[in-house]
């Protein structure tokens, strides 16, 4: 019981100070949501107009009072799940605002990463098994070359190729003419129209799981069970999945779970770049826009994702690894 | 032994040829048979070559490791460069095996009797419902309770394990079970018992066994026939019988040597000084002459072939020629009952007193209370020693921990009279307690990992000095070497540079001994010195300890599970069982007349080829 | 977290099978000394592939001047020119030499990498190892309280709250917000090593040797990870370089510095395509790319430390 | 974090990659926007990007006082538009707007105008309009009600077809603000208990267009044929959709998947016109002007005649060349745009070439004479013999401000004067303005039409920018004359009684050079004229493109 008062504790915590945080950070940069709307309005290099910036602050009623009572209200807000009036999408809730946005990225980022984990169980395990082969050498090679492309660099070629000397894939949006619903049209669409950035994604995280696959195969290669399954003759597929595989999967699985709870942070630069319209792109706008109330939301979702995932991992691992079953901690 | 033998193995030689260490000959020249339904025993120590060998046989050699020559012939096929497939059908239908490391040769993750299935149903018709009748069986065969037929490996005690690989490697019947150190890691008790079960059931079915071990004591009442291999090479091979009356090799004779009868009046066990030699260097002549005492020039020059005397074959010159005395005469550790009588009367040390140590170990939601140690009395003289004897579990080393203040009882007290009066061993904390360790000192069951291993010789034994004497320059480099002299790695200067693997297991227990002794302490803690050294140089490190207590006056507390260095060592033996003293006294009042049930068993467990 | 009697002296029969192997490996392999980590790394052929195009660079880097056309910074040639002999890469909408800045740009991402691995490194090394040491105890709880928050807070806005902050924007920023926002992982590693570590004989004996806490962590059980630091440290130099650029074409870089990441912002920002300035963007992309999957190479060769299986033999 | 406009730099590099294989695509986009065929003598569609960088999903807002509507041109419109560049004035729902000394203003309104549900609209819309904005100072953008420049309104009547409007004071300054307030339907935004929360999804205006259709992306607006000025507006039908950054925006320009793009496009000649002359083409009006402004309160700035002599030693052709591409012409120290508002310079100026050359020799001598002497090592001294520096801010990612910069920091670097240059993050260069820890930045004068309010307010002591505010006058000028002759000019209604007061701002500019005009700031039009022609150009700059979108409209022809 003390262990698991003691584990809450500790994801409480570990809440409260996000929470804090997340809502220092935005508040200490410098520079004003009221100025920053009206210059995004008038175009960056342009002259105040004090009348504007007056009447932008009283209709956002950008927070005043001190850092202190802001904090609390905040707290006190979150507490009944209120998360304010976005500025940049004034008037809208930041709740209704994340609402839209958050099927497309949970959408996207979901799909690629179960793909490119797939990808790279079966890749890592394969290149292990046959290790020191030329098939395994081109697999980590491979990987490694094409991982460490930036990714707006692979969005550059994918973009130049695809989208425009092929012109086979539309490069900025989700969608365009269809009206968004269950119809054959917008699911059309929205496919078409996220496979670049999808397959952006799907060029650079594979390398991870092919790696940290390899290696913990080939660690495990090394252990007696395999040795004993080997020596009781069983057909190698047997060895490789049943023994070698099944024991070498568990760290990366739980690992899964902590990439799914982190991914959002992560899909900035894509969606920005490929103006897609999910929680990746509203970050990177309510950053530029102080936009105090969707950026603090933003972070709390994000790392809530995180910290929840963590804890996933943990029952996770207690499920897949019968050795953690009983005596966790 | 008639008809054509099952396994023939002709001048097998595995080479390992890493790409970047030196390549070395693991197995040279090896040729021996087993016949069918044989029971042959393999001994030799670490580093013979023995585990590489059996890994040979059961071809699962890898990478940097070959058979570079010989052949391997199984039941009229040879396998020595069957490709795995081939392989595959024979395997563990006529060839299975036991690994040494039993606790991580089931898969952690799957239960146990799909672990069983999957070998059946690969190499039988058995499918479904037969196959679990099968498991069945052979659950009983080896005394396992079916409920633990769909465990997982972890919720199986170590013992269990090896009984369910042991089930395992018979599932099919094989005709040769290969046992690479099966019972090694297991309570003296258990291996005894296990030990009985194959051969028991080796009897009944039949088959045959190459049972490996470092453990010449544990092999000789088994096996019909026993090969003893040192440096890569078999060097005797005779029947147990033979063997044990009249062993030909004078290394045999050093194995042999370092037994003893604990009930004797007087023990006297030898030990085979220096080590084995470096296989990834050229050397000619005898590989054993460096640690011989009977070479002759001849050792030194040419390698003495394996060759036929009396009852089985020996490579040995003077073998070969006279045969030479039956005893090893080489270096010789004696313990005769009067010495045990001093110190007895030397004034207490330390007094544990009703102590009583519970821990709470959480498991998920419920916590767990273990009684480690319940209500043990006994005391520590001065510059004498107190053997703590029991199993693992037996709440030993948590003792241990008492004593050198890592613990703290739950109940009752350590006390320690020390120079500034008696104090109470659990109030020590921070500076206290770094201080009370300049009295009591611990020396560790495994000198592999008690010495650190990227600090030279020199600076481990200048800590304590400077931390607890605050010697500096000059003398603190005279009173390291002293300290090396005085566990006789001389002449210091060779070891003062050394890193630790440089030395050889003997040689680190020394040093580990060496910097216990540096802060001069009234006690040293000893947790198993000497169990996880080679059979054949125990004997040494025992009469190190012995000499210490006789020159330094320091009391030891001697932990270990084996009742012969007890004896070999003690005056007082303490034996505990499940956390509680169940005998105390003189060593060898406790060893000749057992009042405890526990005791005999133990007595009983002590491998002793006489 | 809790005291079992395991955490001390192992309670148990002597472990033969260990010391059986133990020996075997220890006595034959005796005379030779057991491999250095730099010997283990040079042994993958990938890492010396990587380390090799890895020298290269530094030399590129260290004798700049001396390669380099031109001064990266002079803007005094004619905008916009094709790869020519005087201008091998041409030059860019400022008038400068690109074939130049890339030379340069070399250093920035060099200095990043070595410094900014280096500080997170450092600070994960610290951090994890007094953590893990004292596990179970509060500065433990504290530590990795504060390695959990560091780990899960968004890194994008931090970071530009740290860039904003900073009225100038410089190399050492970068490496700052860089070691800043990356030890965490590294941290909570070496804490699980330590701990492993911790409960080794020798630590306990050095305990019985007087020694202090802290010399116990860096004296003791810090020389034993050696190859574990090595493999943080290369891990995170490579992060760094990748996150320079990162940061530099999110324009947070030091736009006035010559690197490659501010290279590919400004040619990014001047639409250098549209305007057929290729080699403006495709130079540094690839001198970025080539440099970071060298450093990978050299990592293949650092995770044959802390996995011995992967050695190639 | 990138700036709006540049949101996504990276995406030209993606993006960019098109413009060579342009010759592979062909003008691929381009079929799609002829499908339906227009009637003779009009246009069938044009396409824009997205008007606000900021749309997610069906979260639509119309309602022109919410920050972000989805369009605020097309619907609800302005009562005088007021082009940007010339500053001449069109008659839109207002017919006339005369002032009665400062405090009077008189609107008359159009007649014959209906919302887009057919209800007329009146004067009364416009009081109401006007009212709505006392009420809820949110939607006050002008400063109607409170006292920035210009006294506060006291009342507004509509009375008939006129609404007057009456101030506390002399409020000629909110002229501009006033007539390009856009009108509210009263029937509709009557019984919207806050207009600024509002979400309007059926808006009712009185503009060319009405919404078609919005499916979260795309935004469709149809031609009213009951819009009052319907023989102006050719076009059929407008779709708004995408935000772009440079690079995707050219691209599209060129596939002709839209028809004008109002961002930045570096190079436009190079990356759209040249690439298809005959259906590109750019206007990049003069909209203000890219000032250095240095700390006057600080050493060496607080000196007139160290500002004069640098205002000579600075290459403003190679700014233009670096920042711009050599677009925007060096600009005017008068602070106006010329040749633009040639009109209104005082006789003195009139013809005088007001752009200072660039004159290294000049400008050393000058500062010789100024006492600041040239040391041993090349570098100057101020007079007392202190080091003289100057280090000036430049905002990171303005790569325009960075070219510029450079060009600055190396021309004074070669007259002997120690400058460095350090890029900071744009809020942090705002943050330096208002605190004032700054020694010298460049920033902007706006050309807008209200001078008083923006030459003025950069010379204006009461304009200091403030811990809160950043105020016009960045640099502290303050000088009592010249805050009279603003207050004069502020006061006054007509060009005639401005143009002494103008005079005298321009004299100080010219002589005291509180600031150094270095180039024109843009407003930028980059344009097809496949689909329609007629868009402002330099031989017709009847209006700065971005700022007048619905003026522009009403010329847009079909191509002949």
């Amino acid at each position: 019981m003390r262990y698991f008062l003691r584990k809450l504790g500790f994801f409480v915590g570990t809440l409260w100070a996000v929470v804090t945080l997340n809502f220092l950070i935005p508040r200490i940069q410098p520079g004003d949501p009221a100025e920053l709307m009206v210059r995004r309005l008038q175009g960056k290099d342009s002259q105040l107009d004090a009348a504007q910036v007056r009447a932008m602050r009283s209709m956002l009623g950008t927070p005043d009072g001190s850092l202190w009572s802001q904090y609390w209200d905040y707290l006190g807000d979150l507490l009944h799940g209120n998360f304010g009036v976005s500025y940049t999408y004034y008037p809208f809730k930041v709740s209704e605002v994340i609402g839209q946005a958050i099927w497309w990225t949970v959408g996207l980022v979901v799909v690629t990463q179960i793909i490119s984990f797939a990808i790279g169980m079966v890749l890592g395990a394969y290149a292990a098994w046959r290790r020191n082969t030329k098939l395994d050498a081109t697999i980590t090679i491979g990987s490694t070359f094409v991982g460490t492309l930036q990714p707006f660099w692979i969005a550059l070629v994918l973009v130049y190729v695809f989208g425009y000397s092929l012109g086979w894939f539309p490069t900025s949006g989700g969608y365009s003419a269809s009206t968004p619903g269950w119809n054959a049209a917008f699911i059309e669409e929205v496919i078409s129209y996220s496979t670049l950035p999808a397959l952006t994604l799907l060029i650079v995280t594979p390398i991870g799981w092919i790696l940290g696959m390899r290696n913990t195969m080939i660690m495990n290669l090394g252990e007696d069970y395999i040795r004993l399954a080997k020596a009781k003759g069983l057909s190698d597929r047997t060895v490789a999945l049943r023994y070698a595989a099944r024991n070498a999967l568990l760290p990366s699985v739980t690992g899964f779970a902590l990439a799914l709870g982190g991914v959002l942070g992560g899909t900035i630069l894509v969606e920005t770049v490929f103006d897609y319209p999910g929680l990746g792109r509203l970050m990177g706008e309510a950053v530029q826009n102080k936009d105090y109330p969707l950026l603090q939301t933003l972070m709390l979702l994000t790392t809530t994702g995180v910290l929840v995932a963590n804890l996933i991992a943990d029952l996770l691992y207690g499920v897949l690894d019968p050795r953690a079953r009983r005596a966790e901690g | 032994m008639t008809g054509s033998p099952l396994l023939e193995v002709k001048n097998l030689e595995v080479r390992y040829e890493p790409k970047r260490a030196r390549s070395m000959t693991a197995v040279q020249d090896v040729s021996f048979d087993i016949a069918p339904g044989e029971f042959v025993g393999l001994i030799g120590e670490s580093g013979s070559g023995k585990t590489t060998l059996a890994t040979a046989l059961l071809r699962l050699l890898e990478k940097p490791g070959r058979i570079s020559a010989g052949s391997i012939t199984f039941d009229g096929t040879d396998i020595t460069h069957l490709d795995q497939d081939e392989l595959r059908d024979l395997r563990w239908r006529d060839l299975s095996t036991v690994f040494q490391s039993s606790m991580n040769s089931l898969n952690p993750v799957i239960r146990i009797e799909p672990q069983f299935r999957d070998a059946i149903e690969a190499h039988s018709d058995l499918r479904g419902e037969a196959v679990s009748e099968r498991v069945r069986e052979l659950f009983d065969m080896v005394f396992i309770d079916h409920r633990f037929i769909t465990s997982f490996p972890h919720e199986l005690s170590g013992g269990m394990k090896q009984r369910v690989n042991l089930a395992l490697a018979l599932a099919l019947d094989p005709k040769l079970v290969l046992l690479d150190e099966p019972t090694t890691g297991l309570d003296v008790v258990v291996q005894h018992s296990i030990l009985e079960n194959v051969r028991k059931l080796q009897e009944e079915k039949g088959f045959a066994v190459l049972f490996i071990s470092h453990d010449i004591g544990t092999v000789l009442d088994l096996s019909d026939r026993i090969l003893v291999m040192y440096a890569g090479r078999i060097v005797e091979s005779q029947p147990a019988g033979e063997l044990l009356r009249e062993p030909m090799h004078p290394y045999t004779k050093g194995l042999l040597g370092s037994y003893g009868d604990p009930r004797a009046e007087t023990v006297r066990i030898t030990y085979i000084p220096g080590r084995p030699p470096d296989l990834s260097l050229e050397h000619q002549g005898c590989a054993f002459a460096a640690r011989c005492p009977e070479k002759i020039e001849r050792c030194l020059t040419d390698y003495p072939e394996l060759l036929p005397r009396s009852a089985g074959d020996v490579a040995c010159h003077v073998a070969q020629q006279s045969g030479g005395t039956r005893h090893f005469d080489g270096p010789e550790f004696v313990k005769s009952a009067d010495d045990s009588e001093r110190a007895r009367e030397r004034e207490v040390v330390l007094t544990v007193d009703n102590v009583t140590k519970v821990f709470e170990k959480r498991r998920g939601l419920k916590v767990e209370r273990t009684e480690a140690v319940t209500d043990a009395s006994f005391v520590l003289h001065k510059g004498g020693v107190t053997a703590l004897v029991g199993q693992s579990g037996s709440g030993k080393s948590t003792l241990a921990r008492m004593i050198t203040g890592i613990d703290s009882p739950t109940e009752g007290r350590i006390v320690f009279h020390g120079p500034d009066g008696d104090q109470q061993v659990s109030s020590f904390r921070g500076r206290a307690l770094r201080d009370y360790r300049s009295h009591v000192q611990m020396v560790f069951q495994d000198p592999y990992s008690a010495l650190n291993p990227t600090k030279r010789i020199g600076q481990i034994l200048e800590r304590p000095l400077v931390n607890f004497h605050g010697l500096k320059g000059e003398e603190r480099r005279r009173r390291v070497e002293e300290l090396l002299e005085t566990v006789a790695l001389t002449p210091s200067d060779r070891f003062v540079n050394r890193y630790a693997y440089e030395l050889s297991g003997g040689q680190r227990q020394r040093v580990v001994i060496a910097r216990a002794l540096a802060v001069l302490p009234e006690v040293i803690v000893a947790d198993e010195p000497i169990s996880s050294l080679d059979v054949s140089i125990r004997a040494e490190i025992l009469e190190l300890l012995n000499d210490l207590v006789q020159t330094h006056d320091v009391g030891i507390l001697y932990i270990t599970h084996d009742l012969l260095s007890a004896r070999m060592l003690a005056d007082d033996v303490i034996v505990l069982n499940e956390g509680r003293v169940v005998e105390q006294g003189p060593a060898l009042q406790v060893i000749r007349d057992p009042q405890d049930d526990y005791t005999r068993t133990l007595l009983d467990a002590v491998p002793n080829p006489f | 977290m809790s005291t079992t009697p395991n955490d001390f002296m192992a309670e148990g029969e002597p472990d033969q099978s260990r010391s059986v192997e133990g020996l075997a490996v220890e006595q034959v392999g005796s005379a030779t000394t057991p491999d250095r980590w730099w010997q283990v790394i040079w042994s993958s052929k990938k890492a010396r592939v990587g380390l090799v195009i890895l020298g290269i660079y530094v030399l590129m880097a260290v004798f700049a001047p001396l390669i380099a056309p031109h001064d990266p910074l002079d803007g005094s040639f004619t905008p916009l020119q094709q790869p020519s002999g005087e201008h091998w890469l041409g030059t860019n909408t400022n008038g400068r030499d690109i074939a130049s800045q890339l030379i340069f740009g070399s250093r920035v991402s060099l200095l990043v990498g070595l410094f900014g691995g280096a500080l997170a490194t450092a600070i994960a090394l610290v951090v994890g190892l007094v953590s893990g040491y004292t596990e179970g105890t509060i500065v433990d709880d504290v530590l990795s309280f504060v390695t959990n928050v560091a780990l899960v807070i968004p890194a994008l806005p931090l970071i530009i709250t740290l860039v904003a902050y900073s009225d100038t924007r410089g190399v050492w920023l970068i490496v700052g917000i860089i070691a800043i926002t990356s030890w965490a992982g590294a941290a909570r590693g070496k804490r699980a090593q330590i701990i492993t570590l911790r409960n080794r004989d020798f630590v306990t004996s050095a305990k019985f040797s007087g020694e202090s806490g802290a010399r116990i962590i860096f004296s003791e059980i810090m020389p034993n990870m050696n190859s574990l630091v090595v493999a943080g440290f290369v891990g995170a130099a490579t992060g760094a370089v990748g996150a320079e650029a990162g940061l530099a074409v999110l324009g947070l870089g030091d736009t006035r510095s010559v690197s490659w990441g501010t290279m590919l912002y400004q040619a990014d920002a001047q639409g250098a395509i549209q305007q057929g300035l290729l080699t403006w963007i495709f130079a540094p992309g690839l001198a970025l790319a080539l440099l970071i999957t060298a450093m990978s190479f050299i990592n293949f060769g650092v995770d044959l430390l802390s996995n011995p299986h992967l050695r190639e033999d | 974090m990138r700036i709006s406009r540049r949101t996504s730099q990276t995406t030209s590099l993606l993006v960019g990659g098109l413009a060579l294989s342009l010759v592979a695509t062909g003008c691929a986009g381009s079929a799609k926007d002829q499908e339906d065929q227009a009637a003779d003598g009009m246009i069938a569609q044009l396409t824009f990007p997205a008007e606000v960088d900021a749309t997610v999903g069906g979260l639509g807002n119309y309602n022109p006082y919410s920050p972000t509507p989805l369009t605020a041109v097309w619907l609800y419109e302005p009562l005088i538009v007021r082009n940007n560049l010339t500053c001449e004035e069109t008659p839109w729902l207002a017919t006339d707007a005369t002032w009665d000394g400062g405090d009077k203003l008189t609107l008359d309104i159009r007649e014959g105008v209906k919302w887009s549900d057919g209800e007329d609209f009146t004067a009364d819309d416009v009081a109401f309009t006007l009212n709505l904005q006392k009420e809820f100072p949110g939607m006050d953008k002008s400063g109607l009600w409170n006292d920035t420049f210009g006294a506060p309104a006291k009342s507004v009547t509509a009375d008939g077809n006129q609404v007057v409007i009456e101030f506390e004071g002399n409020a000629a300054a909110k002229y501009d603000g006033i007539i390009s307030t856009k009108i509210l339907p009263e029937h509709v935004y009557a019984d919207v208990d806050d207009p600024t929360t509002y979400v309007d999804k059926e808006p009712v205006g009185t503009g060319p267009f009405e919404v078609e259709s919005y499916n979260g992306r795309r935004l469709t607006l149809a031609r009213r044929d009951d819009y009052w000025q319907a023989d102006k507006i050719k076009v059929e039908k407008i779709v708004q959709e995408g935000i772009f950054d440079s690079s995707q925006a050219a691209l599209k320009l060129e596939t002709g998947e839209i028809d004008a793009y109002y961002g930045d496009i570096p190079n436009p000649q190079r990356t759209v016109v040249d690439k298809d002359p005959d259906n590109t083409g750019f206007f990049y009006a003069p909209a203000g002007t890219t000032v250095l402004t240095g700390n006057l309160t600080e050493e060496p700035w607080s000196d007139p005649k160290f500002r004069e002599a640098i205002s000579y030693g600075m290459d403003k052709e190679s700014m233009s060349e670096k920042g711009i591409y050599g677009i925007m012409e060096p600009a005017s120290q008068t602070g106006l745009k010329l040749p633009a508002m040639e009109d209104l310079l005082p006789e003195e100026y009139a013809g005088a070439d007001t752009v200072l050359p660039y004159d290294p020799d000049k400008a050393a001598e000058m500062l010789d004479a100024a006492g600041y002497e040239e040391g041993a090592d090349g570098k100057r001294t101020m007079p007392d013999g202190s080091p003289l520096s100057v280090d000036f801010s430049v905002q990171a990612g303005f790569i325009d401000y960075e070219a510029i910069a450079e060009v600055v920091a190396d021309d004074l670097n070669d007259l002997g004067v120690d400058t460095k240059v350090t890029a900071s993050a744009p809020e942090s260069v705002d943050e330096q303005k208002k605190t004032g820890d700054f020694n010298a930045v460049l920033e902007y004068l706006h050309g807008g039409c209200e001078l008083a309010r923006n030459l003025g307010s950069k010379l204006n002591s009461k304009q200091f920018p403030t811990e809160q505010d950043i105020f016009p006058n960045v640099g502290r000028y303050s000088d009592p004359a010249t805050d009279d002759a603003i207050a004069q000019l502020s006061g006054a209604t007509s060009r005639e009684e401005q143009k002494p007061y103008l005079g005298e701002l321009v004299d100080v500019m010219m002589t005291e050079y509180p600031v150094t005009s270095l180039i024109y700031a843009p407003s930028r039009t980059i344009y097809r004229t496949d689909h329609a022609e007629g868009w402002p150009t330099e031989d017709n700059p009847y209006a700065s493109g971005a700022d007048d979108r619905l003026l522009v409209m009403t010329h847009l022809v079909p191509p002949s």
